[in-house]
């Protein structure tokens, strides 16, 4: 299914420390090739955000390789989009406004970053607060208009920190199904960090499940399952043996720990 | 906070106004202080009305250094600290010359500021200037450097340019600081103006601004007179910080919690 | 223009002159603006533009780089910057003493400077007199800055202040107080005020110089001993707070200490500058340490243009 | 921003000031200024060198006038900014007040202070805390009213009283407006002090300061001493911003994103 | 099982609007007796942390009637603890700290404040970053924080705000359970807002779906599993065909509205 290219994101025995703080990543590996869907997967600061971050090149590491489309990672930033697990919105400009601004700063013509970024909000489901500014916004719809920012890029590698948890099921599913028409459309690279397994299976091709302390790759599920993914396919016995699989993988690793 | 009624607003400053008055007139009753060192405000504001002709005069005067080295220390202020806030080593370049510059007592540099800009009102306004550029220089770049750290990633995962990153993010997070800053400075434009009449002013036109009435009627000892200037003086820079305080609605009140509103 | 030559000419023709004073204008500068006023400058030849000074109006350097031609200043001021390297000479005096005085309440009477020991003066920091007060004649006092105000005094019967002869009395007695003004100029200490252009101008143009000096001993001559009139409303024109009654007052005492005119039973006039009493005051300032190196008076002043004494 | 070195941190300014200096003598070989106007930095070193111990003696006893004048402005400033931050009512009744004060030229006010705090120091001090004082406040008060909404929402909850609303939260969240205050002070206070000195100073003791010194230098037309004058306040009021500097490493570096660290 | 007391807190026809914008909550009527634990489910958007804010008195309503243990809600504020949305950390305080400010707040000792934070972090799982502060946490380390900060206050009326949206399903588990085991010890009343239907069916005896533009009460479920309940009732079939009920409320009320 994935061709066989040179991975875009390869990390290579990759050690990392805040400071002089304890070992946050220990001798992780991963390699991601072009196209996949890869989420991680773990309790609650085993490094998910870290992983993201150093493959963003926004915080450095201590030890090993990490390489992005080949380069380093700072270099790879054009390509990258990142979701964070905040949504980190400009506070003095319009819900409309900060979709816009990743164009404008890509210096994307004033009407099409216009046009572009009422359709990213339409695709969220915001249309109707465009002209809020970010406190009158709600938790759930700010994280939505931050998902709509990073989905106007474009981008060859995206890179995305529990956009969803802060959404309702309904509404989660529907842009899980977003994403992924998106993903069929323009053929991106994601990490996906998520905390729900449902949500991992359904979106990945390859799931990762992290252990703490330190932080490192516990297993590996493959997902099978062809593109493109039908909502259907939730309700399948597959699927939730799938699901089974994961959770008892992650039960392993949250039990082995005592954080 | 509760919300004020908007009367209270304006009645509470009278009220307390009135207090200040009577403390006032408390002061000169208790300590038997002359009128020459501390006029009562019926002797002030009488001496303003019998004055009101050159008082005027002299405050369309000094108004005009005053915005003249206002205007030009906010918008060179605003310079000075995007370069400081560009690069750490301009920052570190710079800065201590700037703080020179602000240290050096204004008088050592009159021969050269009378001489270069010319003595009269290029003289003023490059007193003016020169103190009130850096309370905004100072607040500005403490803001540029106080940018929230996520919105900077944020600007660095867009691979946004040193230069949009100032303009788009680290500016406009910045605009409370600078804000403040132009609020120190509206107060230091007019007493500024009034030194830099004092240091290279001269009566030349026929008027010569409030530095050159405090002057004379210190000579003269007409200190309600003197008083009243510095009233004329007061009321020049309310002015200035009405006008800051109302660019600070304009640019903070959508969407900064310096506004709050009850309603959360 | 070269066609300075030729005087008196068409009032077009006239050579601009910029004479920069050393303060706000005031009647101490009365003989200038009579000499205005009069039509003496435009007799010689001159259109004369009078600049006001202020508080820090940096009369020397102004001259010395050529925003003005000529100036005047305190004598002394002259002898130190060209000692500092200023170039810039005298060219006439404009008043044979320097009008600086103590002001003090009648109750506390002061006869001569000898009776400052030991008590404490609102005076200019720095102040030649001072030093000569101090070093030259053995008399200690201590110093408080010296504003424009008169307020501390008004409220202080001990308190002591430099003031001008001709000016801050007026305006205590004015305000009720019983002042009197001692003034400070006496054998030791004579400065004098003077006119003073820059080396290079009085190179390029000494005619000029002299037509300037001419006229401006004739407005001051004029000024003080014959109807002040014109020259009073060139100044309150200028500064509208000079109010008659001290005008007269400042013309009276410029005549009672004989400041511009000088004492005549010593051979004074107006105008008059001497190579003895500059030379005197050269080794003073020497002496008591504000010089650092000497100076001749060849370098300070010329006399090319001291006109005659009236009358003789 | 990538980190620098940490001896670029004081080689650029060096560098810089090279630069500065070249200018400088550029300066006075194209307009042929001379040294009195614009002295050379030999001349001024030269000066500074010769006039010592007049230095030594003056800036010591400036000193004292400026601390005490900041530490007043910094003292007083914190409580009369808690004052303006604990309730919109004082807010609104003082602030017009204290911009009166701010904006009364001290001149007006010189009788008065020589009379109340007595001239020499105490009046020095006065003169030197009102000239530091506003900027403090100014920048205090606008921290206190910046705070999060979220935050303040929190110790609503908590039900706690005005006081530790302002004591725990609106304070700490303000320190970085709080030091930009006083960095701004503390440039302000050697020039307050040296104005001061000329307002109010004596010579008493002997000395009277750096302010005795301007003017003295300055009527004796000692233009390189008159520089080094200057020279020496700024380096007073740079020990002063070193002071400053330090506070502010010492209370924000744990937690405030000016202290940016690479390590995101 | 609810003994039929006055209810602690009474919405009647309640409407509000935030300043001159759109009808946020219509003819909200509400009330929660003593010893409840009542979920809000809904769509983002739909009005549920405005429904919070009312009752904790930040936010003023429009039209009604609201009054929180038969007062003013502002005035019952000492009853209650609220779990904002975000975290809200003092970033100039360390974890433990942060933990303790209540407790300082209401001028507990010293020393029975530092203990009594050690043990709410504890209970979260937070022990070891007791000094770290708030920028060195991950996201949900500073949610558990928040969490731990409100506990401490053994409040009469609980506020939760998608207090375990950013945890892993692990960690979500065992904080569902220690919020009832300390309910079971001092009954507090709880008003909880999720995105996980599982979640309020395992927690609730009442769950209330509500419906955007503007937002209001679509339905209301009971949940009458018998507390103390435990891990296994997750995988009962008389669980999961509550969780099948609300979920199917729930599609109702999305499908109902375009947002
Ligand atoms: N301060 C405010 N000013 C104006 N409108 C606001 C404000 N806060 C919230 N709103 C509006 O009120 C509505 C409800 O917001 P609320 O935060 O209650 O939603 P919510 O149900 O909690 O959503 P989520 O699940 O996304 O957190 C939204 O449409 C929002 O835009
Ligand atoms: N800036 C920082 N300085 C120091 N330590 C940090 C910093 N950021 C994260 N850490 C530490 O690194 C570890 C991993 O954090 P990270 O944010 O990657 O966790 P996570 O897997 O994303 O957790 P969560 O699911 O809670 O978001 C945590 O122990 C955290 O304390
Ligand atoms: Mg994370
Ligand atoms: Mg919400």
């Amino acid at each position: 299914m994935i061709p066989r290219l040179p991975p875009i994101v390869e990390f290579t025995a990759l050690q990392k420390r805040y400071g002089d703080g304890p070992v946050v990543l220990a001798d992780f590996n991963l390699a991601v090739a072009p196209g996949e869907f890869v989420s991680l997967i773990g309790p609650s600061g085993c490094g998910k955000s870290t992983v993201l971050k150093l493959v963003s090149g926004l915080s450095p590491w201590t030890q090993g390789e990490l390489t992005v489309a080949g380069t380093k990672p700072r270099l790879a930033r054009d390509r990258q989009a990142f979701i964070f697990q905040d949504a980190t919105l400009l506070p003095w400009l319009t819900a409309q406004l900060n979709v816009e601004l990743p164009l404008q700063l890509r210096g994307m013509a004033p009407a099409e970053c216009t046009a572009k970024a009422r359709q990213m909000l339409a695709l969220v489901g915001l249309e109707a607060v465009r002209d809020y500014y970010p406190r009158q916004l709600s938790g759930g719809m700010k994280m939505r208009v931050s998902i709509a920012r990073a989905l106007t890029l474009a981008p060859q590698l995206l890179l995305l920190d529990e956009p969803f948890g802060a959404l309702d099921e309904m509404t989660r599913n529907r842009l899980n199904e977003e994403l992924l028409a998106l993903r069929a459309r323009s053929m991106f690279t994601a990490l996906f960090v998520t905390h729900s397994v449902a949500e991992a299976v359904f979106l990945s091709n390859r799931i990762l499940v992290m252990a703490a302390h330190p932080g490192r790759l516990h297993a590996e599920v493959k997902v099978d399952f062809p593109y493109p993914r039908q909502p259907e396919l939730r309700g399948s016995a597959e699927f939730q043996a799938k699901v089974n699989e994961v959770s008892r993988l992650l039960h392993q690793v949250e039990e082995g720990s005592t954080v | 906070m509760k919300k004020m009624p908007r009367l209270l607003v304006w009645l509470l400053p009278l009220a307390s106004g009135l207090l200040f008055v009577a403390i006032w007139y408390g002061v000169r009753l208790v300590t038997g202080l002359q009128s020459w060192i501390l006029p009562t405000p019926l002797e002030i504001i009488a001496a303003a009305w019998r004055e009101r002709q050159a008082l005027l005069a002299a405050v369309g005067h000094t108004a005009v250094g005053a915005a003249g080295g206002f205007l030009l220390a906010a918008v060179v202020g605003f310079g000075t600290a995007l370069l400081l806030g560009l690069s750490r080593a301009l920052r570190s370049s710079l800065y201590p010359w700037l703080l020179v510059l602000q240290m050096t007592p204004v008088i050592v540099l009159t021969p050269i500021i009378s001489l270069w800009a010319g003595p009269g009102l290029p003289g003023i306004i490059t007193i003016t200037w020169l103190i009130s550029y850096f309370p905004i220089v100072a607040n500005l770049t403490q803001g540029l450097l106080s940018t929230d750290r996520n919105h900077v990633a944020l600007f660095r995962m867009y691979n946004a340019s040193r230069f949009q990153e100032l303009r788009r993010l680290r500016v406009p997070a910045a605009m409370p600081y600078y804000l403040a800053g132009l609020r120190i400075a509206a107060t230091l434009a007019p007493i500024g103006a009034i030194f830099g009449e004092y240091m290279v002013g001269n009566s030349s036109g026929g008027t010569g601004g409030l530095g050159y009435l405090v002057y004379s009627y210190n000579t003269q000892i007409k200190i309600p007179a003197l008083f009243a200037t510095a009233l004329t003086s007061c009321l020049l820079g309310f002015s200035f910080v009405a006008v800051v305080a109302w660019l600070n609605w304009a640019v903070l009140h959508k969407w900064h919690d310096s506004f709050e509103r009850n309603d959360h | 223009g070269k066609k300075t030559e030729t005087a008196p000419v068409a009032p077009n023709a006239l050579v601009k002159v910029r004479f920069q004073t050393d303060w706000f204008p005031q009647p101490e500068h009365g003989g200038y603006y009579q000499a205005l006023a009069k039509g003496y400058y435009a007799a010689e030849g001159l259109d004369v533009e009078i600049l006001p000074g202020g508080p820090n109006a940096q009369v020397m350097s102004s001259v010395a780089v050529g925003r003005a031609d000529l100036g005047m200043t305190n004598g002394d001021d002259v002898i130190v910057a060209v000692a500092r390297g200023v170039p810039i000479k005298m060219v006439g005096a404009e008043m044979q003493r320097d009008a600086q005085g103590i002001l003090f309440h009648a109750e506390h009477p002061l006869r001569a400077l000898a009776d400052l020991e030991g008590k404490t003066v609102m005076a200019g920091a720095g102040s030649t007199w001072i030093q000569v007060v101090h070093k030259k004649m053995g008399i200690a006092f201590n110093l408080t800055p010296l504003l424009g105000d008169l307020a501390r005094f008004m409220n202080d019967p001990a308190f002591i202040q430099q003031c001008f002869v001709t000016n801050e009395p007026f305006f205590a007695r004015q305000r009720g107080a019983n002042v009197g003004a001692l003034l400070i100029a006496n054998d030791t200490y004579e400065p004098y005020r003077v006119m003073f252009t820059g080396k290079d101008y009085l190179a390029k143009h000494p005619d000029i110089v002299a037509r300037f000096v001419r006229a401006s001993v004739r407005g001051w001559t004029d000024y003080l001993t014959g109807d002040p009139t014109p020259g009073n409303r060139l100044l309150t024109a200028k500064r509208s707070d000079l109010s008659p009654e001290f005008i007269a007052y400042s013309i009276k005492a410029m005549n009672d200490y004989q400041l511009v005119a000088g004492d005549p039973a010593k051979g004074e006039f107006t105008g008059q500058l001497t190579e003895a009493r500059l030379l005197k005051q050269i080794a003073l300032l020497q002496d008591v340490g504000v010089l650092d190196k000497p100076v001749a008076v060849a370098d300070v002043a010329t006399f090319d243009f001291i006109p005659k004494p009236a009358g003789k």
